[in-house]
């Protein structure tokens, strides 16, 4: 069954291929083509799976992609129980998203092309899922960045989504730049990027003292530098902190696309590729690379759940959400927990996923993202609020539900390995909780507030009003919220169920000797070596957490809820610190003027310097001599600026200066030979 | 004496009788059939030539650098033979486009043709003449004959200015190359050139000094700065076919003589003069430059250009130690009787046509006449230099010599200077590519000048694109006799 | 088979046919040229199964004695780096002429003198004389002269007289540079035969004349890159052509600059260049930022793609002066290889994708809109899917996107150059951001947006532009999917310079 | 001081004065006709130096064609020569000083060259030796200065012939 | 007793002064006197060097007279455009003639 693994990017991508030539011809059975591909896909995945699962050797299939002397660049591709669940994870998740997607979009002008670029998609997440090496990996990578840069600007006639695809795109590019430099330095050190290759040596490496590089004060070992270069990438395709700015805007993609590429599963790559690389960075001297993945996490997890409690757009709350989880993930991996964190990413797909699946549901009903206006939708829509529901105390981590286990796995490790971050982390899931409970509040009890007739968005397409849509708020003609229509709601049933189970697999004893069985399937070998026991479940712990969980939804309940405190005294208390928050901590603010206005800025001045610089030198050097003024008359036909200035202008000067001899009368000419003569006799005497 | 050594002369007497026929000839003709009598100096030339080639067989029986005649006043060998062809092609080629030109404009045709082939005359003398007498002496001829040729057109105001101040400078001159001579026959005590080699000895500064005062005749014969103002003026008012002319026949022979007199008659060690020559290289090519620039009469800027291109040919005297110098000099004379005669005559056609030659009332040429315009494209590449043209070959030639012997200044100079052709010679053919045209009425060129036309641009083509024989041929041509 | 010959020669053939055909009957004169335009790329492909993947050194050399009298012959042959270039050559020559159907004034001059310039073009590839090779250098800038000056845009004049002396006064820098060298043989076996020449390498060492050699040779190829600062030349050019022009000028032309760095500075002076290596990468890397920030200030388009260009070029520089830093470090061999084989990748993905951007903008500017004001366009999606879709791809393609041919190139520079100046490359990779940035831009402003009702009702591509674009952009993904095939060729090459630089 | 320095000395302070008068009388008709005296001088010069052919050539072709050839020109050109209109140009000064210069270097070159003493006494002289000469190395020459007249001549008739 | 030093002072200063009246005459004609002096000034030093270096072959001789005839000749020519150009340009003074220049 591995032998078959290349066939499960291949099939999204013939999909695309299809798609993107005949997809206009196929119109509205555009979408089953996807959706077959994705089901194909997903059968080799999860058989792929199942087969790891028996126990199945890991299998590596590798083939010469490019040459340098003698040195060979492979790409090929890698089965073994990471990648093995992880795919199954993609398939299953993205082909649910699909089947939602069909009722979601239905009737948009462009689905072949939304089904088109979410199979590239498909296609380029597994492929870096599947990858051998760094350098397949990266070009999955930068594929699904594109997919996401096309897919958020869907509505491309939209200005904001315009810039919030920009956005995404050059955030993320600064990651994956910093990951190019790592992988270079990793092809210069080892003369490889073939992950076994250097794997092998980097934990051969660590061995021998590490070769260090002096950056101004500090004396970096190279392996570090190395590994947290290639964590530029992870920071920026998975939100972290400071390159998170991006993920939020990027809801202005339908939302589908959210759930499936900016909550399950593309922002998840970064954790993912964190896990594969998990070598790198254990390898580093005393682990410093993860100590600094850990506490880049840890303050994404704060911060992030910080931002998401003072939103009321209900898609921007469940991306701060995501990148706090997103933050949980990496700090799980930095303290160690290299399965917990891993395993929050399985669940954290179902359970966001799904809950942005609902949330689209809500929107498609109400036509509005903002959950002031939303209110008592649990009577209207009760299979989506019934999902919602499961989604929310998922993620909120409440027991039995899987987001419960994961999120636990993370603490325990945590607080056996580092518990500063515990601490903090404690109070991001404190936070999380409220912020949820928040969302649900508003959106689904207390009276229905949304707006009677809304309004048509200003950026309105003609063809969208032709086809008599006002996407992406599915406007129907009538104003009452309704339930979605069940293409819609049994993904999200089979969704909240997997929200609901997934967890079990960490149950301890599912495992063998009384351990859970996700520990035992994704295990660090290298955790053995260096004598690092995961520690097993406690209770304590885990009721603590549950306690900290519970207190933030009673507050959240108290203030939103029963409105014993009303929330709009609550943001009179908090006064600037509640603007601070809302207005995302003006990170944003602080780019735009440094990177955005700055780069243009500079831009501008180059161009300006290269203009009348680089290029008009010989103008300057024209204008300052006494000549230019006469040239000025006398540039005939001939002449031409610029560099030919140069030469035109300094020789013409010169030439206007003899010029005069030319008198047109023998003697004088006579008389310039005679001196002439003088001169030449005189000199050549000189030189005697 | 003995009579055999006539057969050396054989060229010059072919010439010279021809030159007298036509003028009896000129007496019997009827005014309007005088266009006939062209074509006689057309024909003389060819056995002229022939004989030439004949000659230079000759020596190679004979294993021969060549022979010295008349107690050494005369030397016949390869170089000089080679200099002899150039000059009769001059004379050839300009006769052919003249065949149209002098009827109609003057009466005496016969007479122009006739001091043409005068002026071929003393062309061959010079660049044979080894002695300092004869040398003054066809010097003189060729003068002569120049300063009537180019005051021809009586009723052209242009050319009787020309005329008059082309004789003023040119008398001038001679009088001050004289004196230089009297002053080197003085030191040397005999007036031929190889005794004047030896016996150079102990002239001091005085060698110098005379040395300079006959570099003045030579100067003004080839244009070097700072003897060139007369070019210019004389160029544009001389009728368009004799300018030709003394753009490359005086100029060739002029360069022949100069090489003879300083190679054969100034020992090194008595003046240095490739160093002298080497900054009047580099002083007359920049001047040149610099003024053609300013020019919008295609005649004068072509003045100009000769001027520039003169002071390249130079760069082979500077460079004279390196064995590439005296053959890029003569492939340069070759090449450039082609490119430059092909502009003229090019000039010649587009003044005919639109009756002016300012280079902007050329404008469009290439819809009147592609073919025309076409062969100017490749005069002008050829003179800038870029290939694959003969004129390219002759600079690669020429700067090969410079680098040779060291001279990077010069060569760097030189290269500066091409820079700078490029921007005029192409402001021609903007004017007559890029620029619309006044009307669109096709153009007719007469078939003597189609002929004329075609034989420069074959010539500046195929030699340029397959030089080896040239090459062969100056590479035996510089074994001149006691250089 | 003198293939090679033939390819060289068809091109000229045709010229002088069509200079015998009437002016009048256009249709023939374009057919005719696009004939022989697609009989050379086909001789140019009989190469390839006569070519020896083996063989690293010259292959297929014809030679004929031209001047023996001072050692100059006719003398070609092709190695990895020749082939692909000459490849690359043919097929844009074809489809430029193609394009250049919509061309109707002065048809014959027109495709004549494109067949000229190919010819010229080719022969700077397969010269294996110095002579030879100057030749056919210099015979490159008079038809792009006449294709500026004559079919160019409004300031035509200025452009093509501006890029004639610009290149000129490099080529005869290198001319004398030239001669240095050939002076520098032993009196009794002076040639200008270039794989003899570099045998010998007379000039080796870093005395006064190998520098001024070098420099020389700099130069011209500098200015034809161009490398910073030397690049002025480029945009007024590019704007000023005519599409066809742009595409071979930024697709061929400045590639001779690179080729030449590649064939002659490293091979002929390896140690000048390597005492030099770091000054000439840090320009290259001057040239990265400033020709990516640049061009985020235009809002020409044509401008905008030309100082792409730069940058690009600035890529490939990096490379070569990476390679040429490694001279004399054997352990650097393999990286050295690695990167020489990313600068040819780059020349050739440069020359597919920057070609299919010009192309682009032509069809946009020349039949459509006839502006290239960036912000007189938005939302052309909408109304040219296929047109778009085209205008994307190659627009990703060259910000490097991973799949497309141009990250190929960017990542084999980068992981090569990186493991011999590590800073300059790192630094030189912050480019790509910058890229990435005016190429997003660029699509947003044209492509995505609120539709601009003056082009509500624009035709998308017709048969011919498509016929034009595809084959690009087959190229681009083919290549950016699986390099290998050309890379081994191209690979063959960079072995063997490395294997000289020792 | 004997016979020869005299003769020189007076046939010198003649040809000086002369050819002063050449080149700055105001009056062109003067100034031709001072060139006699110069050329008379000079042919005297060669007279002392032992050449009488040339002296008879001199005398003949200068004295007697070309003087007479100037002063016909200057009268047939009145309207230009006349003495009304100015006939030194602008540039005397700088003229002068270029001439001087020219003069010193000549004096201050050719002075120090160490000229033999005399050959001996002049072979008596034979009209014979310049006509053996003339026949012998220079008959080329001789006959080359015949083709110059020729030419020389049919030309200038050509040019000066009024038209009609 | 004079030797050949008194000769070359005389013919320079002869020389200078003809090239002084060249330089300093408007009037062909008179430009045209000028170089007769010069050129006469080159025949006073053939035939001086003749008497003291070369007296046996005397090339000297033969040279000036062939300068002499030159001079002939160069007469007649100058003399014959200067009639022509007072013909058409009603002038003979050089500073008049000016069409040509630059």
């Amino acid at each position: 069954m591995a032998r078959l693994a290349w066939l499960i990017p291949l099939f999204p991508l013939a999909s695309y291929a299809v798609l993107i030539f005949r997809g206009r011809a196929l119109g509205d059975r555009a979408p089953f083509v996807a959706i077959g591909a994705m089901a194909l896909s997903a059968l080799v995945a999860w058989g792929v799976f199942v087969e790891q699962v028996l126990g199945a050797e890991s299998f590596v299939w590798r083939a010469a992609w490019a040459v340098g002397g003698q040195r060979v660049i492979t790409v090929g591709y890698t089965v073994d129980h990471l990648s093995a669940i992880t795919v199954a994870m993609i398939t299953l998740v993205g082909g649910l998203i699909f089947v939602y997607s069909v009722g979601y979009m239905g009737g948009d002008p462009y689905t072949p092309r939304f089904f088109a670029f979410l199979s590239l998609f498909c296609a380029g997440m597994l492929t870096m899922v599947l990858a051998n090496s760094f350098l397949l990996m990266l070009i999955g990578w930068e594929v699904i960045g594109l997919c996401s840069y096309l897919l958020i600007g869907f509505y491309f006639r939209r200005r904001s989504a315009n810039m919030a695809q920009m956005k995404a795109f050059l955030t993320t590019r600064v990651g994956d730049t910093l990951m190019l430099i790592g992988i270079m330095a990793l092809f210069w050190q080892f003369g490889t990027v073939d992950y076994h290759a250097v794997f092998e040596a980097v934990q051969r490496g660590a061995k021998e003292a590490a070769a260090v590089v002096r950056l101004g004060p500090w004396e970096v070992p190279l392996v570090t530098l190395t590994a947290l270069l290639v964590f530029g990438g992870p920071i920026g395709k998975s939100g972290q902190f400071p390159l998170h700015v991006w993920l939020p805007d990027a809801m202005e993609g339908p939302t589908p696309v959210s759930a499936l590429i900016h909550a399950a599963t593309m922002v998840a790559a970064g954790v993912y590729l964190v896990g594969r690389a998990y070598p790198l960075f254990f390898y580093t001297p005393h682990h410093e690379a993860l100590t600094v993945v850990a506490w880049v996490g840890t303050v994404t997890a704060l911060l992030a759940a910080l931002m998401a409690v003072a939103q009321d757009d209900i898609k921007r709350i469940l991306a701060y959400s995501t990148i706090s989880q997103l933050g949980f993930m990496m700090a799980g991996l930095g303290v160690l927990g290299y399965t917990a964190g891993l395993f929050h990413l399985l669940t954290h797909a179902f359970f966001k996923a799904l809950l942005f699946l609902a949330a689209g549901s809500v929107i498609h009903a109400v036509h509005t993202n903002n959950i002031k206006e939303m209110g008592g939708l649990w009577r209207p829509m009760p299979v989506t609020f019934g999902t919602f529901l499961a989604g929310f105390l998922a993620l909120a981590g409440v027991f039995p539900f899987s987001g419960f286990w994961s999120k636990d796995e993370i603490l325990l490790e945590a607080y056996h390995h580092e518990p500063a971050v515990y601490t903090v982390l404690t109070a991001a899931a404190f936070l999380t909780a409220l912020y949820m409970s928040r969302l649900v509040a508003y959106a689904f009890f207390g009276p229905y507030r949304g707006p009677a007739h809304p309004e048509p968005d200003p950026w309105l397409p003609e063809d969208y009003a032709r086809a008599g849509l006002y996407r992406p708020h599915g406007y129907h003609g009538s104003a009452e919220p309704h339930e979605s229509p069940p293409v819609m709601t049994v993904p999200l049933v089979v969704l909240a169920l997997l929200a609901f189970g997934a967890g079990f697999v960490a149950v301890p004893g599912t495992g063998p000797e009384g351990g859970s069985w996700i520990h035992h399937f994704l295990k660090f070998k290298g955790f053995e070596a260096a004598g690092i026991q995961a520690p097993s479940f406690s209770w304590p712990l885990a009721l603590r957490s549950l306690g900290v969980v519970l207190a933030g939804m009673a507050v959240a309940w108290v203030v939103y809820g029963l409105e014993w405190v009303r929330s709009d005294q609550v943001r009179a208390w908090a006064g600037p610190a509640y603007g601070f928050l809302r207005n995302r901590m003006y990170i944003d603010t602080l780019y735009g003027w440094v990177f955005v206005r700055g780069g243009l800025a500079l831009a501008a001045g180059l161009w300006w310097f290269d203009r009348h610089v680089v290029d008009g030198l010989v103008n300057l050097v024209g204008w300052t001599t006494v000549l230019t003024s006469r040239l000025h008359r006398l540039v005939d036909t001939y002449v031409v600026d610029g560099l030919v200035n140069l030469v035109g202008w300094a020789t013409r000067g010169l030439g206007l200066l003899l010029q005069p001899l030319q008198t047109g009368r023998a003697y004088n000419y006579i008389l310039v030979a005679a001196a002439g003569l003088a001169v030449l006799v005189v000199v050549s005497l000189w030189r005697l | 004496m003995n009579w055999q050594d006539l057969r050396w002369l054989v060229p010059e007497l072919v010439l010279t009788g021809a030159a007298v026929a036509l003028l009896l000839a000129d007496l019997m003709t009827a005014p309007d059939r005088r266009r006939q009598l062209g074509w006689f100096a057309v024909a003389a030339a060819v056995p002229a030539a022939a004989a030439c080639g004949q000659l230079l067989a000759e020596l190679q029986a004979l294993r021969s650098g060549g022979v010295r005649i008349f107690a050494d006043t005369y030397t016949v060998d390869p170089f000089a033979l080679y200099v002899k062809l150039v000059a009769l092609g001059a004379v050839a080629l300009v006769a052919l486009v003249s065949l149209d030109y002098f009827p109609g404009r003057t009466p005496h045709v016969g007479e122009a043709f006739a001091l043409l082939l005068f002026a071929g005359v003393g062309l061959l003398l010079m660049a044979s003449a080894s002695d300092l007498i004869l040398l003054l002496l066809s010097i003189e001829f060729v003068s002569l004959s120049s300063y009537l040729l180019a005051g021809f057109l009586k009723r052209d105001p242009k050319s009787n200015e020309a005329g008059v101040k082309y004789f003023l400078y040119g008398a001038a001159t001679t009088g001050v190359m004289a004196y230089g001579f009297s002053l080197l026959y003085g030191l040397a005590g005999s007036t031929s050139l190889y005794d004047v080699a030896t016996r150079l000895g102990r002239a001091g500064g005085a060698a110098y000094l005379a040395v300079g005062m006959a570099l003045a005749g030579f100067g003004f014969k080839v244009s070097m700065v700072p003897f060139h103002q007369w070019t210019p003026d004389v160029y544009e008012g001389a009728p368009t076919p004799i300018t030709a002319f003394l753009s490359v026949g005086p100029k060739a022979a002029g360069f022949a003589a100069l090489v003879r007199t300083l190679s054969v008659g100034i020992p090194l060690e008595q003046v240095q003069w490739p160093l002298l020559l080497a900054g009047l290289s580099a002083l007359t090519m920049t001047v040149g430059n610099l003024l053609a620039l300013l020019q919008r009469n295609l005649k004068r800027m072509l003045a100009y250009s000769s001027i520039a291109h003169a002071g390249y040919v130079l760069m082979a005297l500077a460079a004279w130690k390196s064995a590439w110098a005296l053959p890029g000099l003569l492939y340069y004379l070759l090449a450039y009787l082609f490119m430059n005669l092909g502009a003229f005559f090019v000039a010649l056609v587009a003044s005919e046509a639109t009756g002016s030659d300012e280079i902007p009332d050329h404008a469009g040429l290439s819809q009147r006449a592609p073919w025309v315009a076409a062969a100017m494209v490749v005069f002008m590449l050829s003179l800038t230099g870029i290939p694959p043209t003969a004129g390219f070959f002759g600079k690669f030639y020429l700067f090969a010599a410079a680098v040779d012997a060291g001279l990077l200044w010069l060569a760097a100079l030189a290269v500066a200077n091409s820079v700078v052709s490029l921007y005029y010679y192409v402001g021609v053919l903007r004017a007559l590519y890029l620029m619309p045209p006044p009307e669109r009425t096709p153009l007719s060129v007469s078939p003597a000048l189609r002929v004329g036309l075609g034989v420069a641009l074959v010539g500046t083509v195929a030699v340029g694109l397959y030089p080896q024989p040239v090459v062969g041929f100056v590479e035996l041509a510089r074994r001149l006799l006691g250089g | 088979m003198p293939i090679l010959t033939i390819t060289l020669f068809l091109p000229l053939l045709g010229a002088l046919v069509l200079l015998f055909l009437p002016r009048e009957d256009a249709d023939r004169i374009r057919r005719v040229s696009l004939g022989f335009a697609l009989a050379t790329f086909v001789a140019s492909l009989l190469i390839l199964p006569r070519f020896e993947l083996g063989r690293r050194e010259m292959q297929r050399i014809e030679q004929a004695a031209w001047i023996p009298a001072v050692g100059i012959q006719y003398k070609v042959g092709v190695d990895g780096l020749s082939l692909v270039l000459v490849l690359l050559t043919t097929l844009l020559t074809v489809l430029s002429v193609l394009y250049s159907f919509r061309e109707g004034h002065r048809v014959k001059e027109y495709n004549l003198l494109f067949l000229l310039l190919e010819t010229g073009m080719l022969g700077v590839f397969f010269a294996l004389d110095f002579f030879l090779f100057y030749v056919f250098w210099e015979l490159t800038l008079v038809p792009m002269y006449f294709l500026i000056g004559i079919w160019g845009g409004p300031r035509r004049e200025y452009a093509a007289i501006k890029f004639f002396l610009y290149t000129l006064v490099g080529s005869l820098a290198m001319l004398l540079g030239i001669l240095l060298l050939y002076f520098h043989l032993p009196p009794g076996q002076r040639t200008f035969d270039v794989p003899e020449i570099v045998r010998q390498r007379p000039l080796s060492g870093t005395g006064l004349l190998a520098q001024l050699a070098f420099w020389g040779f700099f130069l011209s190829f500098a200015i034809k890159v161009p490398m910073w600062p030397f690049h002025t030349w480029l945009p007024d050019a590019h704007v000023e052509a005519p599409t066809a022009g742009s595409v071979i000028l930024a697709a061929i032309l400045l590639k001779l600059g690179t080729y030449g760095f590649v064939r002659f500075s490293l091979p002929l002076f390896p140690e000048v260049f390597h005492q030099h290596a770091l000054l000439i990468a840090a320009l290259a890397v001057v040239g990265v930022l400033y020709g990516a920030l640049v061009a985020m200030a235009q809002t020409d388009l044509k401008k905008l793609v030309a100082y792409s260009s730069v940058n690009h070029m600035g890529y490939v520089m990096l490379a070569v002066a990476a390679a040429a830093h490694a001279y004399g470090r054997p352990e650097l061999a393999d990286a050295a290889a690695t990167a020489l084989n990313g600068a040819t990748m780059e020349m050739l993905a440069h020359g597919v994708i920057t070609g299919a951007l010009f192309l682009v903008v032509g069809v946009l500017y020349d039949d459509r809109t006839h502006t290239r004001g960036v912000d007189d366009f938005g939302g052309l999606w909408a109304v040219l899917p296929k047109y778009g879709a085209v205008s994307i791809t190659a627009m990703f393609a060259s910000l490097g996107l991973p799949g497309l041919m141009g990250f190929v190139a960017e990542f084999l520079i980068f992981v090569g150059s990186f493991s011999i100046i590590p800073v300059f490359t790192a630094l030189a990779a912050l480019g790509v951001v910058i890229t990435a940035a005016f190429f997003l831009w660029t699509i947003q402003r044209i492509f995505l947006g609120p539709t601009n009702p003056r082009w509500a009702n624009l035709p998308d591509l017709d048969r011919r532009e498509a016929w034009v674009l595809v084959p690009l952009v087959v190229l681009m993904v083919v290549f950016g999917v699986y390099p290998k095939p050309l890379l081994d060729v191209i690979n063959l090459t960079s072995s063997q310079l490395v294997a000289m630089l020792r | 001081m004997n016979a020869e320095a005299l003769a020189f000395y007076t046939l010198a302070a003649m040809v000086l004065a002369g050819g002063g008068l050449v080149v700055l009388s105001r009056n062109l008709v003067h100034a031709a006709v001072s060139l006699v005296p110069t050329l008379l001088g000079v042919a005297g010069l060669y007279v002392l130096l032992h050449a009488e052919f040339v002296t008879a050539i001199q005398i003949l072709i200068y004295v007697g064609a070309i003087t007479v050839l100037i002063l016909f020109v200057i009268l047939l050109t009145e309207g230009a020569t006349g003495l009304r209109v100015r006939q030194r140009n602008e540039q005397v000064p700088l003229a002068f000083v270029v001439c001087g210069a020219l003069v010193l270097l000549l004096w201050g070159v050719l002075l120090r060259v160490p000229w033999g003493p005399p050959a001996g006494p002049m072979p008596a002289y034979n009209p014979g030796a310049v006509g053996r000469s003339f026949l012998l190395p220079y008959v080329l020459a001789f006959e080359v200065i015949s083709l110059v007249i020729l030419a020389s001549l049919v030309g200038a008739i050509v040019i000066a012939r009024r038209e009609e | 007793m004079i030797g050949l030093a008194h000769y070359l002072v005389l013919s320079s200063l002869l020389f200078g002064l003809g090239l002084f009246g060249v330089l300093t005459r408007r009037n062909a004609v008179a430009i045209l006197m000028g170089i007769e002096l010069m050129l006469n000034a080159a025949n006073v030093n053939f035939v001086a060097f003749t008497r003291f270096v070369d007296p046996t072959f005397v090339r000297g001789h033969i040279a000036a007279l062939v300068v002499i005839t030159l001079a002939a000749c160069e007469a007649v020519v100058g003399l014959a455009l200067v009639i022509n150009a007072y013909r058409h340009l009603e002038t003979v003074n050089v500073d008049q003639v000016d069409l040509l220049k630059g």
